[in-house]
């Protein structure tokens, strides 16, 4: 028998101004099944509280409903109350008559006459409320970090320094991302191996940290706390635990000439290469599609020069699986490479600008591999064509961004900072030199970027050109540069020796698989989703998974650690926790009645539904039918209203709770 | 091979060599053009420029006339009417209301299925191998650059043919000769166009420079595919010269010109006489021996 | 045609994240509109059982108001995608039962749509008030044994 | 300003709401980067840039927007709309302005539209092009009978330019097409 009390808050005037509280109160103890009803000053102070919990004593209340405020406000009060007078939490509801009824309502009687309805309708509902307890889901307390660029090293760095373990997978050979890479960094132009080195060496040596180099996630199962996950860990070719880095190998290796992707086509490198000198691990690899052994299967130049016999020409990829509790991505992005597209490509290309035709139109990270001291030309500048000092240097900003034409719509965002800062280099380094910069708007939204761009303006003299450049064509040895400076209205021309473009930033090529064995969303250009873009922007919408630097979306440097250091105390949160704890609002499955269609698992967009198989005694199957893993359900519904016979349920929004709140009508 | 053919109205005057060239060299490769019956001018640039109805409804009239005659490939030399087909054809296909509007005018359905083939696609449609296989006469050390112009090539979202920016296939033709394509910038840069009457120092100022680059890149000739950078091209040098004393006279030949030599054929037939700057320095070392004769 | 005090009863079906919240908006900007909606607060639009919608004619409603997130906006990532597909089946048998579809209404209203919300409201209110008391729920009670 | 307002009698429309209803070109995508002026081949002939031929339009100046030579200096070549980052057609713009203005009866360049008329005439007339009658309307409208002078009997006697045009037969549906596209 339900024993219900309703508990009609008057919020000072708030509610008692529009609505006839004393009346209300007076009106819904007619109602069966309440036993008790009474109006109050303020339902949610401590005296308003106090009178809940008397009642539910005195009255042996079983069920409680508190019209007031909108449940978004004070649910989580009155259930606390609820509890503490020893009744299960879920039993009280809360009928809104604040929000939605005195406060959009003028006339009393109206209102007074809603209120009694929407009470009603709620005191219906809790009819059909049953004691729920909040589900608990233990937690591994290690972390898996997806990518070893600045995001994910400083991450990785957090989380072990906190005392938690961290898997760092990271697919090329070395860490260290785009950052090693770069020259100098914006604003403040200081080197960005200098200040990246000794985060990757702490990084190779934290005794938290485990590192997989040249190696992908290959799978992931489970849930938040509880992830399975699957690494490959490609062939190298080389034993890590033989091998002592010493470069002999390399060295000798007498493939000299394939093109290195650490200097972005700028320099060659060996068949069997440790992608630059400050890598992390410094232990080669082995690239087979150039290695002579593999064509040919002689050579093995590498191997004879090894004094630790650590070369391995059979070595396999092998898969390792670790168990997570939280994932952090930081998979970065990529730089739009330019070159011919074929006619199917989304991307159009710009053969306008000649990028792959001629040698000296490079692009930005040519261009960092350029003014480095590590670089192919020891931080001169100097044009690829024939090594010789550009004279005149154009800089093309927004090729491929903001440019739903043939690009992409979006703003790169680090692409008006890096520009400057190339100019300023190149004024740095070239005294003589002029550099021209042609862009559409400048945007230096970040401390110090405003002034910084301004110096290279005021201070180096690079020229700033409003306007996009239509073509680069070669004439005479020059590149000739076809522009309009829409500021003064004027065709501009310039021959270049050198032209460097700022390509668009882009989501890596295979992020979208990655999502997909991941479970997050992605947008349409490939970037990660985040669930909320102002209030929850590192965290994936799938439990447990979050989101730190480029792969979210066009990131700087301080922004992807920022984003990382956030990530990384979002998993912190949860491993601060024994158990996770969340609401019973899940679905449910009855088992007697599931017919195995599976309709609800194909709308799920948690991939909380699973195939469980029922099998009798013996083990022979009986059925399959539909199970939820509570973990992953967020508690929708959807599968719920979808499924043709009724036989999954939204444990507190079930269909009997709302069919007798519509009943009450 | 039966094919449909629209010569549009420069081929039957100040390009006529072009329509002669083409005649020559096809029925040499067994191709039997079908010529529109009646057709009507496309309306050109006048049209487009100042009446976006009639400049739809021309062309699609003469696309009508080909479909009545039965023809399922139309072969448009003239790239300028190229342009202006594939264009009435895109955008009736594209707008339902825009087709209605230009059936109320022409008075009839609009059946714009056809395939319309401009000068390089006929000798991708026709097979390379069958051009190789008639070839008599290697060009080789005939160093030429390609020039597409404007109307081959864009809008590329319509004609869908080629990369806009870096084109090729006219090189890839031009190969089959023996020819020799050379790498230049202005290969996609505008003659001027239309405006060779009305305004001709804009057309003598771009077809200057256009010559220039290629002199300058090595070419001994220029390849065109379209009557009016010909005429701008040839003609107009007369005016270069007249401005600029250094000018050096720069053949200009139509592509089908340059496969008709390859193959042999006579130049006079091919209609080489008739252009404003003499070929015959450029071509006289591939003319030891005429091969066939009409 | 119908009775010049005719007041309708509309429910309101709306998802707790976007419309529910975006109704407490209008409430805290101390917005005004007609008293005559009774709202049911779902997780998700997904969650919304077609029957719902007829149990809720039958209960005596005269029209019905489905809000959730704006496409693209779920906070369940694509319930209100599958609700949408949903309806467009449901539709067919609405009609199919007798129900004046005219009387059944969608919209997206977000959690910051507080004065989408209040219109979107009022204009419900009064169409439904123009197209005057909904009785076919008697027959339709008649002819179909709904669960519960 | 906007573009997107209520649907207004054609007489009270901006040139940016006509040319958006009627042709569906809206100039509200231009966002201004100046590359169609970059890359316009004919750029250095015109006092007003193509961008800011866009911009007045934007701006609402109408009348200095149809007033430009420049709409009458392009040459139609699609550089500018292949290039154009925000797929804004402005080569089909610039024939849009051209079009307005004749309607409005603002030819800023009587030599062109003369030369697209006589062009026309010569097409409605015969169905076809007819080059010798085209030069000699052109060139009684202009005055200028002595331009060119020097390339035409060159043209005449290679057969490039005939003294009669060849008419088309059906010249009735030609006439029926200029007739009904020239309505307003």
């Amino acid at each position: 028998m339900m024993r219900i009390g309703v508990f009609v808050c008057h919020c000072g005037e708030n509610i008692g101004k529009t609505v006839d509280c004393p009346t209300v109160a007076k009106e819904v103890i007619k109602l069966p099944n309440v036993v008790y009803a009474i109006d109050y000053k303020y339902m949610c102070s401590d005296p308003g509280q106090n009178l809940i919990k008397q009642a539910i004593a005195e009255h042996k209340l079983n069920a409680v409903v508190v019209a007031s405020c909108s449940p978004h406000m004070h649910e989580k009060t009155f259930r606390k109350a609820v509890s503490a007078a020893g009744l299960n939490p879920y039993m009280c509801e809360i009928a809104n008559i604040r929000e939605q009824c005195s406060w959009v309502h003028d006339n009393v009687e109206e209102a007074t006459k809603k209120a009694i309805d929407l009470i009603r309708m709620t005191v219906e509902r809790v009819k059909f409320n049953f004691p729920l307890s909040e589900i608990k889901v233990p937690i591994t307390k290690k972390a898996l970090v997806i990518g070893g660029g600045i995001a994910g090293i400083q991450a990785a760095l957090d989380i072990a320094g906190a005392g938690y373990k961290v898997i760092l997978v990271e697919k090329e050979p070395s860490i260290g991302g785009h950052m090693s890479q770069l020259s100098e960094t914006f604003p403040t132009l200081d080197c960005s191996q200098c200040i990246l080195t000794p985060r990757m060496v702490e990084v190779y040596q934290h005794p938290n940290i485990k590192l997989y180099t040249y190696s992908e996630v290959e799978s992931v199962d489970g849930f938040i706390g509880n992830f399975k996950v699957t690494i490959r860990k490609k062939a190298r070719y080389v034993k890590e635990d033989l091998c002592t880095g010493c470069g002999l190998c390399t060295q000798k290796c007498p493939i000299k000439r394939a093109p290195s992707e650490f200097d972005e086509g700028l320099s060659n490198r060996p068949a069997i290469y440790v992608p630059f000198p400050q890598a992390v691990p410094n232990i080669p690899v082995i690239d087979r599609t150039v290695c002579t052994y593999f064509k040919t299967g002689k050579c093995q130049m590498c191997k004879k020069v090894c004094g630790r016999d650590a070369i391995d020409f059979e070595q396999k990829d092998t898969l390792i699986t670790e168990d997570v509790g939280a994932i952090i991505v930081a998979t970065g992005y990529k730089l739009y490479k330019i070159d011919k597209k074929g006619p199917d490509s989304a991307v159009k290309g710009y053969g306008e600008y000649g990028y792959g035709k001629y040698k000296d139109v490079i692009d930005g990270l040519q261009f960092e591999r350029l003014a480095s001291a590590s670089g192919p030309t020891a931080g001169e500048i100097l044009r690829p064509s024939d090594r010789k000092q550009p004279k005149k240097v154009v800089f093309i900003q927004c090729v491929g961004s903001r440019d739903p034409s043939k690009g992409f719509e979006y703003c790169s965002k680090i692409c008006c900072m890096y520009t400057a800062k190339h100019a300023m280099l190149y004024k740095h380094k070239v005294h003589d030199g002029e550099a021209y910069v042609f862009y559409m708007d400048i945007r230096a939204g970040g401390k110090g970027y405003e002034e910084f761009v301004r110096r290279a303006i005021e201070e180096d003299h690079v020229k700033y050109i409003r306007g996009r450049v239509s073509k680069v064509y070669e004439k005479k040895g020059k590149l000739i540069v076809k522009g309009e400076d829409t500021l003064a209205g004027v065709p501009v021309e310039i021959e270049a020796d050198m032209v460097v473009l700022a390509t668009a930033i882009v989501a890596q090529p295979e992020a979208a698989k990655l999502a997909q064995t991941l479970g997050i969303p992605y947008d349409k250009y490939g970037f990660y989703a985040e669930v909320h873009p102002k209030l929850r922007p590192v965290e994936s919408s799938s439990g447990g998974i979050f989101l730190a630097g480029a792969c979210q979306a066009p990131r700087d440097i301080p922004e992807s650690v920022a984003m990382a250091s956030a990530a990384a105390s979002k998993a912190l949160i949860l491993f601060g926790n024994e158990n996770l704890e969340r609401e019973p609002i899940v679905a449910k499955v009855n088992e007697s009645t599931c017919v195995g269609c599976f309709y609800c698992k194909k709308v799920c967009a948690y991939n909380a539904i699973e195939i469980k198989e029922l099998k009798d005694k013996k083990g022979n199957l009986i059925k399959v039918v539909a199970s939820v893993n509570t973990g992953l359900c967020q508690g929708c519904g959807t599968c719920n209203a979808t499924c043709p016979s009724k036989s999954i349920e939204l444990i507190g929004f079930n269909d009997e709770q709302i069919f007798y709140q519509i009943k009450a009508l | 091979m039966d094919i449909g053919y629209y010569p549009g109205c420069s081929l039957t005057g100040t390009a006529k060599e072009y329509d002669q060239s083409i005649r020559r060299i096809f029925s040499e490769l067994g191709v039997n053009l079908i010529e529109v019956e009646d057709w009507s001018c496309c309306g050109a640039t006048s049209a487009h420029a100042t009446n976006h109805l009639l400049s739809l409804a021309l062309p699609l009239r003469n696309i009508n006339l080909a479909k009545r005659q039965g023809l399922k490939e139309l072969f448009i030399p003239c790239a300028a009417c190229y342009n202006r087909f594939v264009v009435a054809q895109y955008e009736v296909n594209r707008d339902a209301s825009v087709r209605k509007e230009i059936e109320n005018i022409l008075e009839e359905t609009i059946e714009a299925d056809i395939r319309i083939i401009n000068m390089i696609e006929m000798f991708e449609y026709i097979g390379k191998d069958a051009i190789t296989a008639r070839k008599r006469k290697d060009l080789k050390g005939f160093k030429v650059a390609a020039y597409y112009g404007c109307l081959l090539l864009r809008p590329p979202a319509v004609v869908k043919f080629d990369d806009p920016e870096q084109p090729s296939s006219m090189e890839e033709i031009i190969r089959l000769t023996g020819a020799e394509p050379i790498e230049w910038s202005f290969k996609t840069e505008c003659c001027g166009a239309s405006h060779s009457i009305t305004n001709t120092n804009i057309v003598v100022t771009l077809s200057k420079r256009i010559i220039d680059d290629a002199r300058e890149m090595g070419a001994e000739a220029i390849i065109v595919a379209c009557p009016m950078c010909h005429s701008n091209l040839d003609m107009r040098q007369r005016n270069i010269a007249k401005v600029d004393a250094q000018h050096r006279n720069m053949p200009v030949l139509y592509l089908s010109e340059l496969v008709g030599i390859s193959m042999g054929l006579d130049r006079e037939a091919l209609g080489l006489n008739l252009h404003f700057i003499d070929t015959e320095p450029v071509l006289s070392r591939f003319s030891t021996a005429i091969v066939t004769k009409e | 045609m119908g009775d010049n005090n005719f007041e309708p009863k509309i429910v309101a079906f709306v998802c707790n994240w976007c419309t529910y919240t975006g109704a407490d908006l209008a409430g805290t900007s101390r917005m005004k509109y007609q008293s005559n909606v009774r709202m049911i607060r779902l997780p998700c639009t997904g969650r919304i059982d077609p029957m719902f919608i007829v149990k809720a004619f039958e209960s005596g409603a005269d029209g019905v108001l489905v809000s959730g997130c704006h496409p693209g906006d779920c906070h369940y990532t694509a319930g209100n995608f599958h609700a949408r597909r949903r309806w467009i089946l449901f539709r067919q048998l609405l009609k199919f039962i007798g129900i004046d579809e005219s009387r059944l209404f969608f919209s997206w209203v977000s959690a910051s749509e507080g004065k989408k919300w209040v219109d979107v409201i009022n204009e419900v209110t009064d169409t439904v008030r123009k197209a005057g008391p909904f009785s076919d729920y008697h027959r339709i009670n008649k002819e179909y044994t709904l669960n519960g | 300003m906007s573009s997107h307002t209520a649907i207004k009698s054609k007489e009270n429309m901006t040139l940016a709401e006509e040319i958006e209803s009627l042709y569906g070109i809206d100039v509200w995508r231009c966002y201004q980067c100046g590359k169609c002026s970059a890359g316009c081949p004919v750029r250095v002939f015109m006092k007003v840039a193509p961008n800011k031929v866009v911009r007045l339009v934007q701006l609402g100046m109408d009348e200095e927007a149809l007033k430009s030579e420049t709409i009458w200096i392009c040459a139609g070549c699609l550089t500018c709309s292949t290039r154009c980052p925000q797929n804004f057609d402005i080569a089909k713009f610039m024939d849009v302005l051209k079009e307005i203005a004749i309607k409005r009866g603002i030819i800023t360049r009587k030599d062109a539209m003369n030369f697209h008329r006589a062009f026309l005439k010569q097409v409605e007339a015969n169905g076809k092009a007819f080059e010798f009658g085209l030069i000699r309307d052109y060139k009684l409208s202009t005055f200028n009978l002595f331009q060119d002078m020097d390339l035409a009997p060159e043209m005449f006697f290679k057969g490039k330019i005939k003294l009669f045009p060849h008419k088309i037969r059906n010249r009735e549906a030609i006439k029926k097409i200029f007739n009904r596209t020239n309505k307003e």
